[in-house]
């Protein structure tokens, strides 16, 4: 492989989603067809590039691509073990999204601009985690905010306005906090590469006050996205965009783009060491922790199934930033795993949600009694995704939160277990009911809204083949955890050279 | 090359007073022309310094002199460029908006007194050019027409009290030292009684002129009531001339104390002028008011960094003090000219009127928040580098807390207005019909320098390093 | 002493002057008495070794500033009663005014009452400047760069002035100045001709003379006279930009002439041309003002028929 | 407290009177002709003081050749554009004037086909 090569891979899978993305927005409502060659062809194209760079990411090369940008900090794309792991993610959940969103919004007028910015907020997702540098992760973040603020609202419709203007509201907040940490800490070390083990140790003494502002201040501008406790007050409202874009924001995008940044932010900035060093750890732990407990219990009272999903997501997110919070090698494992696993399974339950609101007009989760019997692929990985969310083995869900236990044990923190216990209880109670509806109650009320979407299957095949795959995604992701290709050797292979250094 | 720039403008002017059937096409030859030999006065400076001129070839003192730095070529190649674009977009659309053949002549005035003005160092022609520039800009907004009359008699009343107040102030200082030549004058320099009363009286003249709360009061309805391709010109390039010699004046010439003792004004005036601008401009029920109000509150950028850089003496506060000025500049220009055309076709001078824009003029909406992006400084916008220099001009200076959430505050400000129309734009419940099928190159031409601004990261070290140095 | 005392009278006067104008109820007064002011203006002007000036201002401060003014209270079609201020309206702003005003002082007090030494300077250069007057030497040769935008500045004005033009009725000429204004026409150009000519060695020049041609040609326009002079025509529209484009011209022409980079032979005048290039640029600037400020003040001939104002919403 | 001769200083203070006395026509209007005019005495004060400023020295020192032509040339400038731009808002203004009569009786004009209907 070419030095060329290396330095260009990167931007190159950016590009792949970003030019078909602009292409789309000069595209007219009808040219129906060479939209979705061009979506496709991106995906494609995507999906190779970034098999290219995981085959020689996991050989040890490095990938490196810089433009001039501020002075001390470069415009930098990297590929490497982590960036890696959020890239593949991306892509394969992009694929599933783009198929889904065609069949959902079939017929429904502003395609191309909501497909110009799919793609646009898809080239952002992949670029913040391909960023190598703090100053690159915080343009890309911003950027997610702008791409994804047209997808929130593109209903247009008074709810999704407000919802819309409440998101921009919290995630303009959250980038201006952001950015003032960022300018704080690169005016005391500069913002070079992300490195393993981090690089601010050599600046801790007699800085430690700024640098704890600086921490803070990042946490709290990544934790509106990445639905942090006093933060996530916009999630579930955003609630009212399409299902596929819900799906994007809960499972991909956004969230997982605040989750991420907190790996960065502890493993790549500040390095387990420094983290120990300023006793910023324990903070950051005890804030998830409490962030899993009260999304779990808010979830339980939640009615509408989308904005029970919703509620779900804040608790699950906050596991993996509880992983990356016990700086324990398991942890991490768990963490990071649970970045793929969560988005997984997060993916399918919100695709099995639009198609049940799409063929049956289902939104109440009372309203779903039977549907297991009208609609039982779709039910099928709903139950699949709901037993993933819980932790019940063999899915994927299971791991995540088994390597979780082992990193709790490894660090001590003891009390942990406690609230994995509860939090446990907790999705149980809210997911079980939901299955049992489908399964087990009888219809006894006719469906709000049916629509007969496909002749052959109990749905349109394209809502219904992404669903069926991520679900199969995440059982082979659970079964198959041991090999060499699951999210959870990738994810022991970046802890293992994030702590090697130790 | 400063002669060309200078009298081509000029000469093309007379040109077409006296042929007015060709005055687009020669405006338009004319500003290439004059971009292409601006960006090579650029390298020049780049290259060899700045470049100065003794007009006439009379010694120090009694001549009038030029200086061609880095910071001038800069300003004058943005403004050669942008006559250039809104020079297109006038001839684009000069039929519908009934824009009259007045409007090429004067434009050409106005490049040319720009142009003299960020070249000049010599206090008594620098008033010329800011009669000459406050003259010509009320002629541009009166082309409106009736509607247009009133705030124009109320901009060229400030706008000349304003210039008495400056010539007053060169006055005193001439009765004290006996010349009018910046660089002599600030080897003379004496900071007593006389030069901060003259001082002070230049400064509010040229706060008034260029809009500088709580001297701003004129702006919005000026501004608004201009047309569009006027507008654009008046907030991007007009207000910043008064501006650019307040910064002369202060960091050149001031002494010490004077400099110690006006600094907090500045900074408190720009920190006014973020809040209670930006609390204007999300207040306004008026579309191309909004983008007014957002000129006044964007400059207070501008006062804030002047006042920090007069106060710790930080090179990144002059850098941010002129990416603030260029970017907002560009980032102005679209604005006008997106909001401009989007309310020519859809019949409205309401904010109301953007409802639904983003279905009916995807591309003027779209260059509207593209340019909202770099007012607001998101990365990596021309904006968001200033902003960038700003931040870390105040957390090397010991982290000034105060200052930090001030900027956070007028960040979000102005994120509240461009959202408020850009929100607006994506209802998509009742849009406002076009009364005309809308056109494209018009919305391509608003875009353009919204995407300037936005490829200013891809040469930002460049820059930082040349205003950083410069500063004036 | 007596020249003391004159001088305080002098100053007392203007400052009364000022003080009624501004003060005074109706408009018409306060138009008269700026007048008045200008005029005693030039007087002061003419007691402080100002001749030149003292001529410049009353014919340009006093005599065509008050035309304008007359010209635009008889345009002023609305009578607006007397506004009547109430006491806070006076009172804060006339605190505001002293105080700013004893800032203002106290620093005019404190300046030098030594002549600046730019004066030896200007001397030392007059014998290249191609003039002996050393006002038009500084003005069209040592800081021609402000004469030539001052000159864009009347040129827009004119502009400005045109482009928001009402059009209003001809007023009705008067016979006895009709016959008057046919021979003051000629003596008026002989006079212009002469202050131009002076300006190089004497008080005098192209702003005083093209103020005095102006001042005839409007006279001549009131009375319906010399309707071609009108913006429409081409030749009055070249020779009213004759002022800066034989200025500008010439010192391309001049950049010609002399070796070296053009930004810095630009307006430099060849010594041994400079006279006649200073009285070239004059003689058309001279033009273009009386052209500008005719325009200025009378307008365009008015065109017959039209009518405006009240009668047109119906 | 100043070094300036009586003469000078009375010259010197009646500038700055007049200034003061155009500023406060400037603030307090309240027509806008009047307001014309206010600038117009500002910049009579302002030139004025010009005026003084070049007279220095000349009524004591004997030794000078001139009064100092830059401050003359300065002022003749400054009335050209002074003049410039009261022509130019004076035309402005007559417009607003054109524009507020016409506005005026199609006011009245309503006013009085109202009833009528």
């Amino acid at each position: 492989m070419s030095p060329f090569w290396q330095q260009y891979l990167p931007l190159a899978i950016i590009l792949s989603s970003l030019l078909p993305g602009l292409i789309i927005f000069t595209l007219k409502e009808t040219q129906v067809k060479l939209r979705i060659s061009l979506n496709l062809f991106g995906v494609g194209v995507k999906l190779l590039l970034v098999l290219l760079m995981w085959q020689a990411v996991k050989a040890g090369q490095q990938f490196y691509f810089s433009l001039p940008f501020l002075p001390g900090a470069d415009l930098v794309l990297q590929g490497e073990a982590l960036s890696l792991l959020f890239v593949v993610l991306s892509s394969v959940l992009w694929l599933a999204t783009t198929i889904y969103a065609i069949g959902y919004l079939e017929q429904s007028p502003l395609r191309s601009r909501f497909f110009g910015y799919f793609s646009l907020c898809v080239s952002a997702t992949v670029g913040l985690a391909l960023a190598g540098n703090l100053v690159t992760f915080l343009l890309f973040y911003e950027l997610l905010t702008l791409a994804t603020f047209p997808l929130v609202v593109h209903r247009g419709t008074p709810e999704s306005l407000a919802a819309g203007r409440r998101y921009l509201a919290y995630t303009l907040s959250g980038g201006v906090i952001l950015m003032l940490g960022v300018a704080l800490l690169h005016s005391l070390v500069q913002s070079p590469l992300f490195t393993p083990g981090g690089y601010v140790a050599a600046a801790i003494s007699g800085n430690e006050g700024l640098l704890m502002l600086a921490f803070a201040l990042m946490i709290t501008g990544l934790g509106v996205k990445a639905a942090l406790l006093p933060l996530h007050g916009w999630l579930p409202q955003a609630m009212v965009a399409p299902a596929p874009v819900s799906a994007l924001l809960h499972a991909v995008a956004v969230v997982k783009a605040g989750a991420f940044g907190i790996i960065r932010l502890v493993y790549d900035v500040f390095g387990v060491e420094s983290m120990q060093a300023l006793q910023l750890a324990q903070p950051l732990m005890l804030l998830a922790a409490v962030t899993i407990l009260y999304g779990s219990w808010r979830a339980l009272a939640q009615q509408d199934i989308k904005r029970r999903l919703a509620y779900s997501t804040i608790s699950q997110v906050s596991y993996i930033t509880l992983g990356v919070a016990m700086l324990g090698p398991l942890a991490a494992v768990g963490g990071l795993v649970h970045l793929v696993h969560q988005g997984v399974m997060k993916i399918t339950l919100f695709f099995c949600a639009g198609n049940f609101a799409e063929t049956l007009g289902i939104h109440k989760i009372r309203e779903l009694n039977g549907a297991g019997r009208r609609m039982p692929v779709t039910a099928m990985a709903f139950t699949l995704g709901a037993l993933g969310m819980i932790g019940i083995p063999p899915t994927a869900g299971f791991i995540s939160k088994w390597y979780l236990g082992l990193g709790v044990a490894e660090v001590g923190q003891n009390w942990l277990i406690l609230v994995f216990a509860l939090s446990g209880l907790l999705n149980a109670a809210y997911f079980l009911p939901v299955v049992y509806r489908m399964w087990f109650l009888p219809q006894t009320v006719p469906w709000p809204a049916e629509q007969r979407l496909s002749n052959r299957f109990e749905t349109h095949w394209m809502l219904l083949l992404p669903a069926t795959f991520t679900a199969i995604l995440l059982l082979l992701m659970g079964l198959f955890a041991s090999t060499e290709l699951s999210p959870l050797s990738w994810a022991q292979l970046i802890v293992e050279r994030e702590f090697r250094h130790d | 090359m400063m002669v060309v720039l200078l009298v081509l403008p000029l000469l093309s002017a007379l040109f077409m007073l006296l042929w007015p059937r060709i005055a687009p096409l020669l405006a338009l030859l004319t500003a290439s022309v004059c971009s292409l030999v601006a960006l090579q006065l650029l390298l020049l400076v780049s290259q060899q310094g700045s470049q100065q001129v003794l007009l006439a070839g009379w010694p120090s003192g009694l001549a009038i002199s030029l200086e061609a730095n880095s910071l001038s070529s800069l300003l004058i190649l943005l403004t050669a460029l942008l006559q250039l674009l809104v020079g297109l977009y006038a001839f684009a659309t000069h039929r519908r908006d009934k824009l009259g053949a007045g409007f090429w002549p004067l434009s050409g005035m106005l490049q040319l007194g720009l142009t003299a003005l960020w070249l000049s160092r010599d206090l008594f022609n620098l008033y010329v050019c800011l009669e000459l520039l406050g003259i010509v800009a009320v002629a541009l907004v009166s082309l409106s027409g009736d509607k247009a009359i009133k705030p124009a008699l109320n901009y060229l009343l400030l706008s000349l009290f304003g210039s008495l107040c400056y010539l007053l102030g060169v006055a005193i200082l001439y009765g004290a030292y006996g010349v009018l030549d910046i660089t002599v004058l600030a080897s003379q320099w004496q900071a007593d009684l006389l030069s901060s009363t003259a001082l002070l009286l230049m400064t509010l003249g040229l706060m008034l002129k260029a809009a500088l709360w709580p001297l701003h009061g004129w702006l919005p309805a000026a501004h608004a009531a201009a047309p569009a391709p006027v507008s654009a010109l008046l907030s991007a390039l007009v207000v910043k001339g008064p501006l650019f010699i307040l910064c002369l004046l202060w960091l050149q010439l001031a002494g010490a104390t004077q400099v110690a003792a006006v600094a907090p004004w500045f900074a408190g005036c720009g920190l006014a002028a973020l809040l209670l601008g930006g609390v204007s401009a999300l207040r306004t029920p008026f579309a191309k008011n909004m983008v007014a109000y957002s000129t006044v509150a964007q400059l207070g950028y501008a006062m804030l960094a002047l006042g920090l850089l007069l106060r710790f003496n930080q090179p990144l506060f002059a850098a941010a003090l002129w990416l603030f000025v260029l970017a907002h500049a560009l980032a102005k220009a679209t604005c006008f000219l997106a909001v401009g055309e989007i309310t020519a076709t859809l019949g409205g001078k309401r904010i109301s009127t953007l409802k639904g824009a983003s279905q009916t003029m995807p591309l003027a909406m779209f260059a509207f928040a593209v340019a909202g992006g770099s007012l607001i400084g998101l990365p990596p916008s021309g904006g968001f580098l200033a902003k960038w220099a700003l931040l870390q001009g105040l957390w090397l200076q010991g982290g000034q807390l105060f200052w930090l959430l001030v900027i956070v505050l007028a960040t979000l400000l102005s994120a509240a207005y461009v959202f408020r129309a850009v929100v607006l734009a994506f209802n998509r419940a009742d849009p406002v019909a076009p009364d005309f099928a809308p056109r494209i190159l018009p919305q391509w031409l608003a875009l353009l320098p919204a995407l300037a601004v936005w490829a200013m990261a891809l040469y930002s070290e460049p820059l930082l390093q040349l205003l950083k140095q410069e500063g004036l | 002493m007596s020249l003391l005392l004159f001088d305080t009278i002098l100053c007392l006067l203007l400052l009364a002057l000022a003080l009624a104008s501004i003060l005074s109820r109706q408009l018409a007064h306060a138009v008269i008495l700026y007048i008045a002011f200008g005029l005693m203006m030039a007087l002061a002007w003419a007691r402080l070794a100002a001749p030149d000036l003292a001529l410049a201002e009353a014919a340009i401060g006093a005599g065509l500033t008050g035309a304008l003014c007359f010209s635009a209270l008889a345009h002023q079609q609305i009578q607006l009663k007397p506004d009547v201020l109430s006491w806070p309206q006076r009172l804060w702003p006339a605190v505001f005014v002293l105080l700013m005003l004893g800032g203002v002082l106290a620093a005019l007090l404190q300046l030098p009452p030594t002549a600046s030494q730019l004066i030896a300077v200007t001397q030392a250069g007059l014998g290249n400047s191609g003039v002996s007057h050393p006002v038009t030497a500084v003005l069209l040769n040592f800081r021609s760069w402000d004469t030539l935008l001052e000159l864009v500045v009347l040129l827009l004005a004119l502009l400005g002035a045109r482009q928001v033009a009402p059009e209003v009725k001809p007023a009705t000429s008067w016979s006895l100045s009709l016959s008057w204004s046919r021979l003051l026409a000629p003596m008026v150009i002989l006079l212009a001709g002469y202050l131009l000519w002076a300006g190089a060695s004497q008080p005098g020049g192209a702003f005083q003379a093209g103020a005095l041609l102006a001042a005839g040609a409007v006279v001549l326009r009131l009375n319906q006279q010399l309707s071609w002079l009108s913006w429409s025509n081409f030749w009055i529209r070249l020779l009213t930009v004759s002022g800066v484009l034989v200025f500008v011209l010439t010192a391309l022409t001049a950049i010609l002439l002399t070796p070296g980079n053009t930004d810095v032979v630009w307006l430099r005048w060849p010594p041994q041309l400079a006279a006649g290039i200073i009285l070239l640029v004059e003689l058309f600037a001279t033009i273009a003002i009386a052209l500008t400020l005719t325009v200025l003040v009378a307008g365009e001939p008015a065109s017959t028929g039209a009518e405006l104002g009240c009668g047109e919403g119906v | 407290m100043t070094d300036l001769s009586p003469q000078l200083l009375l010259y010197i203070v009646t500038a700055g009177g007049l200034f003061g006395i155009g500023l406060y026509g400037f603030i307090v209007g309240p027509q806008t002709l009047r307001r014309i005019l206010a600038l117009n005495i500002i910049g009579a004060g302002i030139f004025m003081l010009m005026v003084v400023l070049a007279y220095r020295g000349l009524a004591d020192d004997a030794s000078l050749p001139s009064t100092d032509p830059v401050l003359h040339a300065l002022i003749l400038t400054g009335l050209v554009v002074a003049v410039s731009a009261t022509a130019f808002a004076l035309a402005l203004l007559a417009r607003l004037n054109q524009a507020k009569a016409a506005q005026c009786s199609q006011d009245q004009l309503r006013h009085k086909q109202g009833p009528g209907q």
